[in-house]
């Protein structure tokens, strides 16, 4: 790629570490998808609504189309490559496929990154909670029924088929 | 957009007809405008920048006096320009009459802002309000251009190189805020020369900062 | 010979099998396909509704690093071929859509050039740096603007703007109207929407010299129809053209099934420069430039007696066609769905479809049944105010009953067949709705709650939706050499979850476990024929053709089994993955022994005697005619006259799709298209302003429903098997959107009854409330005459 | 929709970016949370050719301070920090209420409360909240720092008293005392949408009586707007419904919006006044409890 001067930017994603040349403008998306080759982040509005694209910045669930990859430097990235351990899904991702939380996928790892920053900062206690846990987040497929369930079921501890 | 904007002016009508006939006069009151080439027949081209906060658009052009009917005082300005990004148009025409009006003359300045492309597409209505205030600031400019009794702009030499248009400057000396309402010019943001040295007037008591 | 069968798999509550990848980000959508040192794609887009290029320089843009090639229009001109409606009528008068115009656009967004650059980032950059000289001309951006005389016209030098008018009519309308004891109109309006899939519209292309093959990939819903229109454009064989839809798209929901210049470009482009090049389009292209739907005008007349039933319906329908016909799929669609299910002796339904200065019009999922749905039950509505009868009632009154099908309602549907349902029971839907809605409740807290100034409204909507359409659908069944049976369908998913249902299909017809099922879908390459995901219609035409296909390949499995194991083919049946006889699982062949004999055999050695090579078996299944499943729909609402809020206290939807594959994934369909409903009947607004300028072009002015604005639903199922394939089932993708904006449109201005607002729009906002509160107020007197009048 | 070229700048120090900034002046743009500039970018609306980063300049930028006459919310405080504030909560629940409208928690994460001022969108919530919190805009450049109130901060739609060379450094309020009630009420087509019409309102309540108060609107004019007719209205007067009502009809009418695809002016117009209504009576309840 023919671009201007780079800049260095070194940080983990999922606990790996990465150590990269990158072009100021590419954004934390772009970086993750063409860069790392972690393609499990989606881009479906690039302009912050959709909520497909995000991930979790030092704790915090980001929209990875509204960040610069620069601005990651020294940060811990985690995106839906990281949820699951050695093929083992971790509940909420069990949670979605026994709730049907999804059809087209492409919006998902959006959904369990936001549902997973969220679950980690606060407890849902009722549906009115699970829809706004999930709100930034856009679906077009499953009109939410799956995803409202999926939360409900992972805030109340609940893991069976 | 038609926006319409009427204002009178201590001036005889047929003066202040003579100096809305001419494209040059009018055109360089347009905000953000500046006129960079005489080419002839009363057509002039240009740039306007519209800068909205972080949004910015640039648009080259040429204005141009269509129509003109000394008898009604009427003249129309049809101002075209195309993005500097290849992203839209902007399109003015700007029907101007005069008609006496006590010891002076009123003006009904009619014009039909169409603006395409990207800064078109937008559902809240900012680029309503920016016409709007645009097209404002544009009749104030006039105005006050034909109260100070002020000739026709001295029109910049065939193929000169861009420079800011006279009237996008106050004239030095007069306080920016006794225009009328000029807090616009603050909007669309001209490049306004001396602006840093007002504001440094303004600062209360500097502190250093840490 | 079909030998007791392990569990049904058909009706099985499934989690699905893709679910595993997309959970972990190991889906495999198009932009996330490896094609190494691919050059990205940027198009640049006309800014005009209307113009004429007087001008095109593009060296500043090629001067730019990164930049490998920026072709126009005028550069590509052996593409530049008409890209079909892909319904026609011998009436259309159709203005050619080019892959991209060389000389007038007709409508925002639409492609002129195309950048080819190392990155998308440098194409974008080239894109600003292209010097375009436009000639505006006049725009046309509504319906009524098209068909007014004297207007400007979409197509410079074109007589008209219409495209084509049409009737569908049974009985005699006009005298019908004319001699009603009671007669009631309206005017409505149905807003443009879109698809908006998540995952935007995508093409990748490779040629190889060396075959002089071209692949495709390319996120559509149709990849054979796409292969034939590239073959007859680029006049190549259809075996060098390769169209795969990757296994990951990330829905459809229509605009995807249509046929774009964008396909056309980028693989021509590959071609011409021997690399691989991907344009994934974004979202700001997408609002421009995929196409939308919905946008039609209705002046609908009704003719009833005393008792509310119906004696006439007459609907004069304006659709927007766009710039260009797509195809006439969905205007026949609403001309066809008016009716109903209720039992109407005279229709008089007139289409004008016209051009306008926007981005075409095509199916989006519902495809032209909403409008009329919402037509329809406004009327019944407006019907049973206009008699003071309970709209449930008046509803009742009309409904085909469920004794009565075939029905035939006497008008043509858009597959070319007189309209026919199949089967039904409509009175059944519309009465479960009612009683899960607590419809009689509701009505007295109604009346209780409106004395607080509080207003509540129930809303019901019921529709029949035509699905399953031909002309065919095909699958293969293959025993490969690993020993497992793989199902090749030519339909491709969006989501949908084929590698599911197809699995389960394919289970239950060949009595094995599903783990040795495997399905694939959409790519040319593996099936030759294929229409495509649309209009609701896998399931009845694929899945019958998996089933099919399926019996006969266990027919042949077991025959083969019984020549190994030396016995009667009655003998012998599955257990696990192997076929035993007498249920002895000592006595038995695996599947991969019956590969090892039929597929891979010993080269140059007989066969043995009774084996049959080659364990793969084909069908393809053609319905008579188009299936019809249906709904109903209630909705219980409070509006806030103050603010014009609506907010659902409860929902309910009845859905008949006949037999169910899959109830688990049949249910996402349902609520995930109730959900889409929604967004039309409150949310989504494709506008453009009068110069045709798009208004709404991004999700910050376009507004697509999260979590918090989608209230649950208890949703109920009937079952009324269609007769008109074996599995007798129906379509379910499109049904949950079909009626939401009648029902909540019904509940609203049921609410507002009192206060005399009416809605005659959809969506129905909060503003549009207040100010049709506001004018119901200033003219209650000539609503008051309207009445005494009708 | 990818960003076109920029030189980026992430300085260290808070002189670091006001030398930047004085020497770039126009050409450059300051990124906080970047959550409305970057769909600019993105969109290519916005083209800049030096973006300053300013969120490395330090922690001490990222901390509200809760002092005894006055509330400081610094450049770098996220909007979902002070969101989860309770301090923030119990001193000026008519700021928390507005966070929790802005947007989802994933832009909030992210998005500076001094950005969304400097941002300056009128039908955002913040610019109307504190500018019914009177607050107190400290602006700082290589030339020094200066305090902007809020009346003189937002000019225009995304236009403010900054200039180039200018960053907003920190809002302040005054530290509310036991009397001061305060409310927001908005209302959008979409949770989490810009507001057809916002409202925040403050009062000071003694005996039942309004003594004091400030209403501004959202997402009705060019600028946040004070809505001072309604305010004089309720100034001097016992709350309850009937001032609720007054005060819905004067506010109404002061505001003249622009109509658009979402909303037309009179609807706007009417939402304010109910709005306000309705923040009022919110505060009523408050003041009560």
């Amino acid at each position: 790629m023919l671009e201007q001067a780079t800049r260095r930017v070194r940080g983990t994603v999922n606990g790996d570490p990465f150590d990269e040349a990158v072009d100021p403008r590419l954004t934390l998306a772009d970086f993750l998808r063409e860069k790392l080759r972690l393609t499990g982040t989606h881009l479906g509005c690039e302009h912050g609504v959709c909520g497909a694209c995000t991930v979790i910045v030092d704790g915090a669930a980001t929209r990875a189309c509204l960040m610069l990859a620069v601005q990651v430097d020294g940060a811990a990235v985690e995106t839906v490559e990281g949820l699951a351990t050695d093929g083992e899904l971790a509940p909420l991702q069990q949670a979605f496929k026994r709730n049907h939380a999804l059809q087209c996928g492409f919006c998902t790892p959006g959904f369990l990154m936001s549902v997973t920053a969220a679950l980690r900062e606060d407890t849902v206690r009722d549906e009115a909670q699970a829809r706004e846990v999930l709100s930034g987040n856009i679906c077009r497929c499953t009109g939410y029924t799956g995803l409202v369930q999926s939360v409900l079921d992972v805030a109340n501890g609940r893991s069976d088929a | 957009m038609l926006i319409e904007n009427s204002f009178e002016v201590a001036a005889d009508p047929d003066e202040v007809y003579r100096f809305l006939q001419d494209a040059h006069n009018v055109a360089a009151c347009f905000p953000g405008a500046e006129l960079t080439e005489d080419l002839g027949d009363d057509a002039y081209q240009g740039k306007v920048k519209i800068k909205v906060g972080p949004v910015t658009a640039a648009y080259q052009g040429v204005a141009k006096v269509v129509e003109r009917d000394a008898v009604a005082r009427t003249a129309v300005l049809l101002a075209d320009g195309k993005d500097s990004r290849g992203s839209g148009t902007a399109k003015a025409r700007a029907t101007m009459r005069v008609t006496p009006s006590g010891e002076g003359a009123n003006v009904v300045l009619a014009t039909d802002l169409t603006i395409s492309g990207k800064l078109a597409q937008f559902g809240r209505g900012i680029m309503a309000d920016v016409s709007g205030r645009m097209v404002g600031e544009l009749a104030s400019r006039v105005r006050q251009r034909i109260e100070q009794g002020e000739p026709a702009a001295p029109a910049p030499a065939a193929a000169s190189v861009a420079q800011p248009a006279p009237t996008a400057v106050p004239p030095s000396g007069e306080p920016r805020d006794e225009a009328p309402p000029m807090k616009a010019a603050e909007l669309i943001r001209i490049v306004l020369a001396g602006m840093l040295e007002r504001w440094a007037a303004r600062l209360r008591a500097p502190r250093p900062v840490r | 010979m079909d030998g007791p069968m392990p569990e049904a798999m058909i009706g099985a509550r499934l989690p699905r099998r893709e679910d595993q990848r997309l959970l972990t980000g190991q889906g495999r959508y198009l932009d996330d396909l490896d094609l190494p040192d691919a050059l990205a794609a940027a198009f640049l887009r006309s800014p005009h509704a209307h113009a004429r290029i007087t001008a095109f320089d593009a060296s500043e843009a090629l001067a730019l690093p990164g930049v490998v090639a920026v072709f126009s229009g005028a550069d590509l001109m052996e593409i530049q071929k008409p890209l079909a409606p892909k319904v026609q009528h011998p009436q259309l008068r159709d203005y050619p859509r080019l892959p991209m115009p060389p000389e007038e656009l007709h409508y925002v967004g639409e492609a002129l050039a195309v950048v080819i650059a190392e990155s998308r980032y440098i194409a974008e950059d080239a894109l600003e740096l292209i010097d375009v000289d436009y000639e505006v001309l006049p725009a046309v951006g509504s319906t009524a603007a098209a068909l007014r005389p004297g207007g400007p016209l979409v197509h410079t030098g074109d007589e008209s703007n219409v495209a084509v008018l049409l009737t569908q009519s049974a009985g005699n309308a006009a005298e019908a109207l004319s001699t009603a004891p009671h007669t009631l109109s309206e005017e409505f309006f149905v807003m443009r929407g879109g698809g908006h899939s998540m995952e935007p519209r995508a093409v990748a292309a490779r040629f190889e010299p060396a075959t002089g093959q071209l692949t495709i990939w390319d996120t559509t819903q149709s990849p054979h129809y796409a292969r034939q229109q590239l073959s007859m454009i680029y006049e190549m064989a259809e075996d060098d053209l390769r169209v795969i839809a990757p296994p990951d798209v990330g829905g459809g929901f229509g605009p995807k099934a249509q046929f774009y210049g964008e396909e056309v470009v980028i693989p021509w482009v590959a071609k011409r420069l021997r690399r691989a090049v991907k344009w994934v389009e974004d979202r700001q292209e997408n609002f421009v430039s995929a196409m939308m739907e919905r946008s039609q005008t209705h002046q609908v007349e009704v003719g009833f007696d005393a008792d509310g039933r119906l004696l006439a319906v007459k609907d004069v329908i304006e659709h927007d066609q766009g710039a260009y016909c797509a195809g006439l799929q969905v205007p026949s669609i609403t001309t066809s769905t008016v009716p109903g299910p209720y039992k109407v002796p005279n229709i008089d339904i007139e289409l004008r479809a016209c051009y306008t200065n926007m981005v075409p019009t095509s199916s989006v999922r519902g495809a032209g049944r909403p409008q009329a749905v919402f037509v329809m039950e406004r009327m019944m509505d407006r019907i049973a105010a206009h008699l003071g009868l309970d709209p449930a009632e008046v509803r009742r009154r009309n409904l085909i009953q469920a004794d009565e099908f075939p029905y035939q309602v006497g008008i043509m549907f858009r597959d070319g067949s007189p309209l026919t349902y199949d089967s039904g029971n409509f009175p059944a839907l519309l009465e479960g709705a009612v009683e899960r809605i607590g419809y009689d409740e509701a009505r007295r807290e109604q009346v209780r709650l409106r004395e607080q100034g509080r207003y509540l409204g129930i809303g019901l909507a019921v529709y029949v939706e035509g699905c399953g359409l031909g002309p065919y659908e095909g699958a293969k069944i293959r025993l490969t050499n690993r020993g497992r049976l793989l199902v090749t369908l030519a339909a491709a998913g969006q989501g949908q979850g084929y590698e599911t249902i197809y699995a389960q299909i394919a289970a239950d017809g060949l009595g094995l476990d599903m783990a040795y099922i495997d399905v694939t879908t959409g790519d040319t390459a593996r099936i030759p024929f294929g229409q495509g995901t649309f209009a609701s219609r896998i399931t009845a035409t694929c899945g019958p053709a998996v089933f099919e296909a399926a019996k006969q390949m266990r027919a042949r499995l077991l025959d083969t089994a019984a020549v190994l194991l030396g016995c009667d083919v009655s003998e012998v049946d599955f257990d696990g993955n192997h076929a035993c006889l007498g249920g002895d699982r000592e006595k038995s062949v695996s599947l991969q022994q019956l590969a090892q004999v039929a597929n891979i055999g010993k080269h140059g050695i007989t066969l043995p005697r009774g084996i049959t090579a080659g364990l793969e078996t084909a069908s393809y299944f053609s319905p008579e005619r188009a299936a019809y499943a249906s709904g109903a729909h209630a909705a219980l609402v409070e509006v806030d006259p103050e603010t014009g809020g609506i907010t659902i206290l409860k929902y309910v939807i009845g859905h008949d799709c006949g037999t169910v594959i899959n109830p688990l994934l049949v249910d996402g369909q349902v609520l995930g298209g109730f959900a889409h409903g929604l967004g039309n009947a409150m949310y989504e607004e494709a506008v453009y302003d009068d110069e045709a300028t798009p208004q709404a072009t991004s999700y910050l002015d376009y507004a697509l429903v999260s979590s918090a604005e989608v209230p649950p639903v208890e949703l109920f199922h009937i079952h009324s098997s269609s007769p008109l394939n074996p599995l007798g089932v129906k379509g379910a993708g499109e049904g949950g959107t079909v009626p939401p904006p009648a029902a909540i449109a019904n509940a609203v201005e049921d609410a507002l009854r009192p206060l005399g607002a009416r809605v005659t729009r959809a969506p129905v906002t909060p503003a549009r409330i207040v100010d049709a509160l506001l004018a119901a107020a200033s003219v209650a007197d000539s609503v008051a005459e309207k009445k005494k009048v009708s | 929709m990818k960003p076109a070229r920029f030189t980026y700048h992430a300085p260290r120090e808070l002189d670091e970016a006001l030398d930047l900034l004085r020497d770039l002046g126009d050409d450059a743009k300051v990124l906080a949370g970047g959550q409305s500039l970057m769909p600019m970018l993105n969109f290519r609306l916005a083209h800049v050719e030096h973006l300053v980063d300013i969120n490395r300049i330090g922690q001490q930028w990222g901390t509200p301070a809760f002092g005894e006459d006055t509330i400081t919310i610094p450049a770098l405080v996220r909007q979902r920090q002070l969101e989860r504030s309770a301090e923030a909560a119990r001193l000026l629940p008519v700021l928390t209420e507005a966070l929790h409208q802005v947007a989802h928690p994933q832009i909030r994460n992210r998005g500076t409360i001094c950005g969304s001022l400097a941002h300056a969108d009128p039908a955002a919530e913040l610019p109307s909240v504190l500018t019914a919190l009177d607050a107190k805009f400290t602006v700082a450049s290589a030339r020094g720092v200066r305090t902007v109130s809020a009346a003189d901060f937002f000019l225009f739609h995304l236009t403010t008293a900054l200039e180039p060379d200018e960053l907003l450094l920190e809002v302040s309020v005054d530290r509310p005392g036991t009397n001061q009630f305060s409310a927001f009420r908005e209302f959008a087509t979409r949770r989490g949408d810009f507001a057809l019409a916002g409202v925040a309102a403050v009062c000071e309540v003694d005996d039942g009586v309004v003594t004091a108060c400030r209403i501004a609107a959202a997402g009705v004019a060019p600028t946040p707007q004070r809505l001072t007719d309604a305010e004089l209205l309720v100034i001097g007067q016992p709350l309850g419904p009937d001032l609720g009502a007054a005060a819905e009809a004067t506010a109404r009418a002061q505001v003249d919006p622009t109509g658009d695809i979402h909303a037309s002016a009179e609807y706007r117009a009417r939402l304010t006044g109910v709005l306000v209504k309705r923040a009022l009576a919110d505060i009523t309840e408050k003041a009560h409890a």
